[in-house]
Formats: structure tokens, C-alpha cells, sequence
């Protein structure tokens, strides 16, 4: 490195992403039990088991207003014996895939929020950017066309099928939704296929409502919002695990869609919409 | 063995993040950007996490780096 | 069955190998192009047929994937010596180029 | 349905910001009718909710049928809740004066309001680490949108810089809660609150390190202060009201919640925390020194919005120092503060953008003549100043009144309050009394035309006026609200009995 090349800001660059890398190392030296709980306040997690086997809000709050005493309610319910794939039945969320369930049962809140951010990111990027004029880019050759066509069908098939089976293999809505977003970008690169932002944003948006449309619903058949209400199936078929299966083949759909608007309006910019 | 190149793996990670935070032309500091995040999603899949792995290929590897490559294209390159 | 798989394997590494040493060796771009894309391929083919013999009820799909390979890693040299040659990178050697007329401007 | 209306809140903004995209393409103005009843709906369901914690205590909701230490949960607080009704008060007079002007992009900003509203709802709610952290992210994106949106270079400058902050502002505090997690194990809030106290000395420092420097950037303090200027100067009129009430609101709540429920515990008169270094000089250092910092740039800088910003971020600091002292007293004042600043402050940006109309540049000098070019909106002008500054008989007065008696029951940091409390008022009345002083120079040579005020910005502005009005002549029911909020604040244990629903907890 030159004399003239070192400069403060990549100096203090340099000394964060060390920083960084001790900090990465630190937990090793911190008893992670991930546990603690229990040593100190036994009271507790007797208490948050018992609810965590019982699971429905409902039932709690009448045993409740009943009397306080949970004795009875000891017994466990089919999610805690043994799960033998393609057999068990009304499973508490019938995913094979552990990851799929934490995502869209215990913490749907939160993929609801990730969802949002992708969604108002690409908002503003169509809002700030509607005002710029366009760019060029080269003229694709014969081969790249042919390619092109050829490959992103199956591309997008591909995408299809990893949002289908998000609870059962690996991957999921948004992955899903980048392999769509990619195919659409080869499409616009590669044999000029100029797609339409309204009708991708049409889609975004529909299947942004119906997320929260089905979510909504939970309040008025479990008593919670995201509550799971469909018949769970058998695990490991292509047709359980209730609404993941429609709420994830929905985000695939909605980020494949609002990545592809993305990229165009990038492309283009996004007057050319309006032709 | 897998130990091993779980190491290799990582400094090569941080050498080319290094290298994205001081290269001069923004491109290149794009690219090697778009190769840590290959090399982060191969230690996800090392470390038992397919759909991290999956996610941060197609997101980190592809989509990220064209959406850069563009906002770069937009911009005037003082840089080469 | 594993000693034809073992070949196969053999030779696929074998030609992977030399095309990266070929990316070493070469001068210019476009050979480096030839070399990784021409012989990975090979090597990545013959590698997953061998996979294939090692596995007989996989072997559907990494015919898929060899397909597939064999589609893609072509268009993607072709467009990566297009770009290279659209953006002016010359040959090391041979200064004749045949995309060009005889006054060496572009067609 | 009253269990569950707080989710609504967050869901039913969401909703209708999808629907306000799908059925703003037909026609913009349905986006905006969309906007306007959305926020009346979660205005009449947070009054409802209000009433039922004043009767029944702190509602814990439950989202995706897991019970909170497993899933997400919402509670809904005295303290929230009170917070809430004043943010939608906020937000209604923002979107009016967005819906009174005509927009091409209506829709699409309608739809980005509608999210912020989600999220600051959801912030102020939730009662979950990472559930915040993604309310804070959606928050954070929605003021960049708002701020860039007036397609200037100044716009586009300061919501860079507000993207380059947030952006470090978060990556650090999803290291704090990969910390957290990793060694305990838990999301929760209140589990987290309960255990902190378990894990050692070296990863506590740390934990709370990273949490007090993602959170930086919203509380505007000192060292990353310096997108206000250009953020507030570059930023239309409801977008400089959002950010200056509401953000506010936000930061103060974020705030209260990990740094006195989360990280700190109540003993009987104060708040403490168990961290090897003394965490309360390094809060009244950095808040003290951000109030000075924030004033001395308010008294140098020309342009009105961003002496208004920069008063609107020492006055932030000034709250925060005074809910950092721990004390009963200290934690009324910086209520009784809030109240007024939150209030007051959308009142002086809509005031002065009414007096500077027509005016090309908004500097000092379009002040000149303001009464008689306006003379209501110059009223509520000065309203809005004596109720900042602390004219005797407004909260902000009684507020800064029982700082000074908190400073003195504590004796090792009296002098540095008080130094600071004097400061920031003297300058505040100086550079204040500088623009009223502005509004009553005649010109003699230029003729005065009478500004025609829209309707909406009479009605804000007399709305906001007569809040300001009605809290300075109850004082007994001011007095009564931020009481309540103060025990809410202290009363660490009723929050997570009621997140956690168990018997006995040490009350230290």
C-alpha cells in the first residue's frame, strides 16, 4: 500500500471488521446453556410447559377462569410422542422442515415484518427513482436469445417448486422468490422481454392482502392472529402443514414479484411503464 | 478434515471482505462482495443450515450483486 | 460398476484440473475463456456420470443436471467473450481479429 | 375481541396499505380516504384499549397461538398506550395536511405512511427483542422514504445520511441480540429482563454497548446528530412533523423499554443497573453534552426548519436526561417534558410554515412582518414557543421545575443539571425570542398581503393549540396522567407478571 492510499477511513474500516472478528469469537468463551431459566426460577418453566402442552390460548384462559390448578391438565398432547414421517397425524404444525415451522408458525410476526421491510424498500426505490431518465444496454446476440429462452422456464419452474415444498425440503418463499426474481432478470437481459411493473405490483400487492387476510382470520377461528386453522395433514406429504403451504407459496409469489419490479425499475426506470 | 476448510473457508471470507472494503473501483469491491456472500452461504450449509445457505445464494450471491451493478451503472465512475 | 464409476470420476477430475491449470498457464482472455469453460465442462460431466454409476437410482436426475450444465456454461462463455470483446480487451499474440475488417475497426 | 384489538393496530394499517396500493391505481383519491379512516379506526380502538388498562391492568396479547416465552406477544402498557393516543393525534395532523395537497405519487406515499404507522405501533406494542428490531427496520426505511421525497439534493443527501446511521444503527443491534440469544436463550423481553443479571460481566458491558449505539441514531444524540440537518431542512412540512413528534415518541419509548425495563432495575426511589460501569454518568454525560451540542447548532444555523430540528433534538436530549437521573421525580419531569414537546413541536413547524408561505427562502428574514401577514398562525407560534421553552403554568414549566428538585436529591450530579437545564433554556429564549422578535418588525416599504390559510391547517393548528391549552389549565389531571405513567415506568415486575403470567418475582 502507497503512502497516499492509507487514509482514516479505511483505517478505522480495517479496525472494525477486526473488531468484529474478536467480537465473533467472544461467545466462545460465555457459557451458552441457553438455559438459565430454570436454575434460578423453576416456577416458571413449570408453568410455561404446561402451557406449551396444552398450546391452545383458548383452552388456557378457560382452565383459567376455572380455577389455577393444573394438575389435571398434566397429560401431553400428540406433538410430543414420537413423529414417524409420513404416518403422524394433526401434528401441531405438520412440517417436515423444523426451520419452515419456526418461520411461519411461532414467529410469523416476524417473517410478516421481514416481508414488509422487502415490500416499502422496493416502494421506495420505485418512488425516488420514478423521475430518472433511462440507461442502454447492448443488444443481446442470437445465441444469448435462444439461450435465454430455453433456460428461464425452467428457472421459474425451479423457483415453483422450492416455494412448494418450503415445509418439506430446504428454502422457502424468499429464496424462492429470488430464483424468480433472477429468471426475470435473464428475460430482461437476455432477449429483451419487456414485463409490465403495474401488473407485477398488482400481484405484490394482492398477495401482501390475502398474508394478512389469512392471518387475520386466525383471530376468528383460534383466538390468535397467525393462529394455524386448517387440518395440519400428514407429515411429510406435499399437502399438510395448513397454511404454510398457502402463505408461503403467497410470499414466493410476492417477492418474486416485488424483486422482478425492483430490477426493472432499476433497468429502466419506471415511466416506460405507462406505454 | 471438514474443520479445515470450515477455516480455509472463513479466511478466505474475511480476506475478500477486506479486500471489498479497500478496493478503488467500486466494481470490484461489488464482486468480491457477491464472493464473500458465496463463501458465507457454503459456511451456512457447513454449519447445517441449507435454508440460511439457499436463501444467502440466491439473495446475497445473485440479486444483490446485479441490483449494485446497476445502481453503479446509474452513477458517474470517478473511481477508474 | 465402481471400478467404471471410479474412471469416470478420474477423468472428470483429471480435466478440471488441467483447465484451471490452464487459466494459470494462458496468456489472454479469450484462451483462458476456452480452456476453463471446454474443459470443466468435460470434467464436470463426466464427473456426474460417474456419480451416476456410483448411485444408479440418482442417475435421472444428474442427467438432468449434466443437461443442463452442458446448456448453460456455453451461453455463459459466449456472452462473458462478447462483453470482453465489446469492451476492447485484445489478443496477446495474434493480433488478427476476424470480428473486425481489414483495417482492424469494428464491423 | 378487546384481548386481541391491539394486534389490529399493527394489522389493520398493514392491510390497507396493500389495498390503498391496489386501489390507488384506479383512483388516488381513494388512497387517501383509505389513509384518513384507518387512522380514525385505530384512534376509536386505542381509546377502547386505554379504557380497558386503566380497568384491568397491562393486556398481554398473544399472536400465533404460542403462549410469550415461545412466540411473539404484545403488551399493551399505561405507558404505551398513553404514548399511542398522542402519536395518532400526531399522525392525523401529518396526514391531513398530506391529504389536503394534491400529489402525483399519493398512493404510493399514502401506502409508506400507513407502514410507518404500522410500525411505530408496533414498536410502541411489541414485547419481543427481534420483533422490535424488525418494527425499528421498517420504521427506519419509512423516514427515508418520507425524508427523500421532495426530490431535491438536500432531500436525497440527509436520507442518505439517515440510511447510513440506521443502517449501522441496526447491524449492531442484531449483534446485541445474537449476544443475547446466545447466552440466554430467549427472545422475550421480560425473560430477558428477568436473566440479565445472570450473565457475566464481560458479555453484559457488551450486550448493552451494542444496543445503546444502534439506538443512537433515533434518540439524535450528539455524536450522530448529524443527519438532522440536512433530513429536517430538505423534507416537506408533515414529513418534519413526523420526525420531529412522532420519531420522538418512538426513540423516548425504545428507550424506557431496554434501558430502564430491560437492562436497568426499580429499587424503591430509583432506577439502577448492575453493569461494572456507572451507567448514569455516561447517560447524563452523552445526553448533557447532545442538549448542549444540539442548542449551540439551533442558535448558529439560518435556516428556521433547522434551528427548529436541532431544538427539537435538545429537547429530546433534555427528556432523556431527565428519565436518566432514575428518580421518581426526574422520570415525572421527562413526561411532563414530553408532553409538551411532542405536542408543541409540530405546532411550530406548521406555524412557521404557514407564516413563511410565499416566501423563497426560509431563513430569519421571512419572518419579518409575520403578524400582519398572519396573525392566527403568528398566535399559535408564540403559543407554541411559551409551551417549549416552559412559560410558567405549562407542563414544560412543572417539568423542568421537578428536575431542578431531582437534581438536588441526588448531590453528586446537581451541578451538572443544573448548569445544563439553565443553558438549554437561556439559549432556547434566546433564539426563540429572536424569531418572535422577527414577526413584529414592520416593513414600510413592501406592501403586506394577508396570507388565505387553508382550512386544514386552521384545524390542526387550533387542535394542537387547545391540547397544549387544556393540559396547561388541568394541571391536576396532567398531574394524574404522568403519575400513573411513572408508576408504570417503575413497575418493572407488572410487566413481566403480566408478559409471563408466574407468581413470585424478586422486586429487589
Amino acid at each position: 500500500m502507497r503512502e497516499s492510499d492509507f487514509n482514516v477511513g479505511k483505517f478505522f474500516a480495517f479496525l472494525f471488521v477486526l473488531i468484529l472478528f474478536l467480537f465473533m469469537l467472544s461467545p466462545l468463551f460465555e457459557e451458552g446453556d441457553g438455559a438459565k431459566i430454570d436454575k434460578n426460577l423453576s416456577d416458571i418453566k413449570n408453568r410455561v410447559s404446561y402451557f406449551h402442552s396444552l398450546k391452545s390460548v383458548k383452552e388456557i384462559e378457560r382452565i383459567l377462569s376455572d380455577n389455577n390448578d393444573f394438575s389435571k391438565y398434566r397429560e401431553i398432547t400428540d406433538s410430543a410422542k414420537t413423529v414417524i414421517f409420513g404416518e403422524s397425524k394433526d401434528l401441531e404444525n405438520g412440517t417436515a422442515n423444523l426451520v419452515t415451522s419456526i418461520v411461519l408458525d411461532y414467529r410469523g410476526f416476524d417473517t410478516l415484518g421481514e416481508l414488509i421491510v422487502l415490500f416499502i424498500s422496493i416502494l421506495g426505490l420505485t418512488i425516488i427513482l420514478s423521475t430518472l431518465s433511462f440507461a442502454k444496454f447492448e443488444e443481446p446476440s442470437f445465441l444469448q436469445i435462444t439461450g435465454v429462452k430455453f433456460v428461464t422456464p425452467f428457472m421459474i419452474l425451479v423457483g415453483i417448486y422450492i416455494f412448494l415444498h418450503g415445509h418439506l425440503s430446504p428454502g422457502g418463499g424468499f429464496p424462492a422468490g429470488a430464483i424468480i426474481a433472477t429468471a426475470t432478470l435473464f428475460s430482461l437481459i437476455g432477449c429483451k422481454f419487456n414485463y409490465r411493473v403495474s401488473n407485477l405490483k398488482f400481484i405484490e400487492s394482492n398477495a401482501g392482502f390475502f398474508v394478512i387476510l389469512l392471518a387475520t382470520l386466525g383471530l376468528y377461528f383460534t383466538g390468535s392472529f397467525f393462529g394455524n386453522y386448517l387440518p395440519t395433514g400428514i407429515v411429510g406429504k406435499l399437502y399438510s402443514s395448513s397454511l404454510i403451504l398457502i402463505i408461503y407459496s403467497l410470499v414466493g409469489l410476492k417477492v418474486g414479484a416485488e424483486l422482478s419490479v425492483g430490477i426493472k425499475t432499476l433497468y429502466n426506470g419506471e415511466k416506460d411503464d405507462d406505454r | 478434515m471438514i474443520f479445515w476448510i470450515f477455516i480455509f473457508i472463513f479466511i478466505l471470507s474475511i480476506i475478500s471482505s477486506i479486500v471489498s472494503i479497500t478496493a478503488k473501483d467500486l466494481l470490484y469491491s461489488v464482486l468480491s462482495l457477491s464472493l464473500l456472500s458465496l463463501l458465507t452461504s457454503i459456511l451456512f450449509f457447513i454449519l447445517n443450515a441449507p435454508d440460511v445457505a439457499i436463501t444467502e445464494a440466491a439473495v446475497g450471491a445473485a440479486l444483490t450483486t446485479v441490483i449494485f451493478i446497476f445502481g453503479i451503472r446509474r452513477t458517474e465512475r470517478e473511481d477508474k | 460398476m465402481i471400478f467404471i464409476a471410479i474412471i469416470f470420476i478420474f477423468i472428470g477430475v483429471l480435466f478440471s484440473f488441467l483447465g484451471s491449470l490452464g487459466i494459470l498457464r494462458m496468456k489472454d482472455t479469450y484462451n483462458r475463456l476456452q480452456t476453463s469453460t471446454k474443459a470443466t465442462t468435460l470434467g464436470a460431466f463426466s464427473t456426474i456420470i460417474g456419480v451416476g454409476f456410483l448411485n444408479p437410482s440418482w442417475f435421472f436426475k444428474l442427467i438432468l443436471i449434466a443437461f443442463f450444465i452442458l446448456i448453460t456454461s456455453p451461453i455463459a462463455s459466449h456472452s462473458l467473450a462478447r462483453a470482453s470483446h465489446k469492451t476492447g480487451i485484445k489478443l496477446e499474440e495474434n493480433q488478427f481479429d476476424a470480428l473486425n475488417n481489414e483495417n482492424g475497426e469494428k464491423k | 375481541m378487546n384481548y386481541n384489538l391491539p394486534v389490529l393496530l399493527i394489522a389493520i394499517p398493514i392491510l390497507f396499505s396493500f389495498l390503498s396500493l391496489i386501489l390507488g391505481s384506479f383512483n388516488k383519491i381513494l388512497s387517501k380516504i383509505i389513509l384518513i379512516s384507518v387512522i380514525i379506526f385505530n384512534i376509536i380502538s386505542g381509546i377502547c384499549i386505554y379504557n380497558s388498562v386503566l380497568k384491568n391492568g397491562n393486556i398481554l396479547t398473544v399472536i400465533g397461538n404460542y403462549l410469550p416465552p415461545f412466540g411473539i406477544n404484545l403488551i399493551s402498557t399505561y405507558t404505551s398506550i398513553s404514548f399511542l393516543i398522542l402519536l395518532y393525534i400526531v399522525f392525523l395532523v401529518a396526514s391531513l395536511i398530506f391529504v389536503s395537497k394534491n400529489d402525483d405519487r399519493a398512493d404510493k406515499i399514502s401506502s409508506v405512511l400507513l407502514l410507518y404507522l404500522a410500525s411505530s405501533t408496533g414498536i410502541l406494542l411489541t414485547g419481543d427483542i427481534f420483533n422490535l428490531f424488525v418494527f425499528i427496520e421498517i420504521f427506519s426505511i419509512s423516514n427515508i422514504i418520507l425524508i427523500s421525497i421532495k426530490d431535491k439534493k438536500l432531500s436525497i443527501k440527509g436520507s442518505l445520511k439517515y440510511l447510513i446511521i440506521t443502517s449501522i444503527g441496526a447491524s449492531l443491534y442484531l449483534f446485541g441480540i445474537g449476544f443475547l440469544y446466545g447466552i440466554l436463550g430467549t427472545l422475550n423481553l421480560s425473560e430477558i429482563s428477568l436473566n440479565f443479571d445472570n450473565i457475566s460481566y464481560f458479555s453484559k458491558v457488551f450486550i448493552f454497548l451494542f444496543f445503546l449505539g444502534s439506538i443512537m441514531a433515533e434518540l439524535e444524540v450528539f455524536p450522530f446528530n448529524f443527519w438532522i440537518s440536512d433530513s429536517y431542512a430538505g423534507s416537506k412540512n408533515y414529513v418534519n412533523i413526523l420526525l420531529s413528534g412522532l420519531s420522538s415518541i418512538v426513540a423516548l419509548y425504545i428507550f424506557i423499554r431496554l434501558f430502564l425495563t430491560v437492562f436497568g432495575y426499580p429499587t424503591f426511589i430509583s432506577f439502577s443497573y448492575s453493569l461494572p460501569f456507572n451507567v448514569k454518568t455516561l447517560f447524563l454525560t452523552i445526553f448533557g453534552l447532545s442538549v448542549i451540542v444540539n442548542e449551540l447548532a439551533a442558535l448558529s444555523s439560518k435556516n428556521v426548519k433547522r434551528i427548529l430540528g436541532f431544538s427539537s433534538a435538545s429537547s429530546l436530549s433534555l427528556i432523556l436526561l431527565s428519565l436518566s437521573t432514575g428518580l421518581k421525580n426526574g422520570v415525572m419531569a421527562a413526561m411532563l417534558i414530553a408532553i409538551s414537546v411532542i405536542i408543541s413541536k409540530p405546532l411550530l413547524f406548521l406555524s412557521s410554515h404557514q407564516i413563511m408561505k410565499g416566501k423563497g427562502e426560509k431563513n430569519l428574514n421571512s419572518f419579518i412582518d409575520g403578524f400582519r401577514r398572519n396573525p392566527l398562525f403568528s398566535i399559535l407560534f408564540i403559543i407554541g414557543v411559551f409551551t417549549l421553552v416552559g412559560f410558567p403554568l405549562t407542563p414544560s414549566f412543572w417539568g423542568k421545575f421537578l428536575l431542578f428538585i431531582s437534581a438536588t436529591e441526588k448531590i453528586s450530579y446537581t451541578t451538572l443539571i443544573l448548569v445544563i437545564v439553565v443553558f438549554s433554556i437561556t439559549i432556547e429564549l434566546f433564539y426563540y425570542f429572536r424569531l418572535m422578535h422577527k414577526l413584529f418588525i414592520k416593513d414600510e416599504n413592501i406592501k403586506v398581503e394577508k396570507t388565505k390559510n387553508n382550512f386544514v391547517y386552521i384545524f390542526s393548528g387550533i387542535l394542537l393549540a387547545s391540547i397544549i391549552i387544556f393540559f396547561s389549565v388541568k394541571p391536576y389531571f396532567t398531574q394524574n396522567i404522568v403519575e400513573k405513567t411513572t408508576e408504570d415506568i417503575f413497575d418493572k415486575s407488572g410487566y413481566i407478571k403480566s408478559c409471563l403470567k408466574s407468581g413470585e418475582i424478586d422486586d429487589r
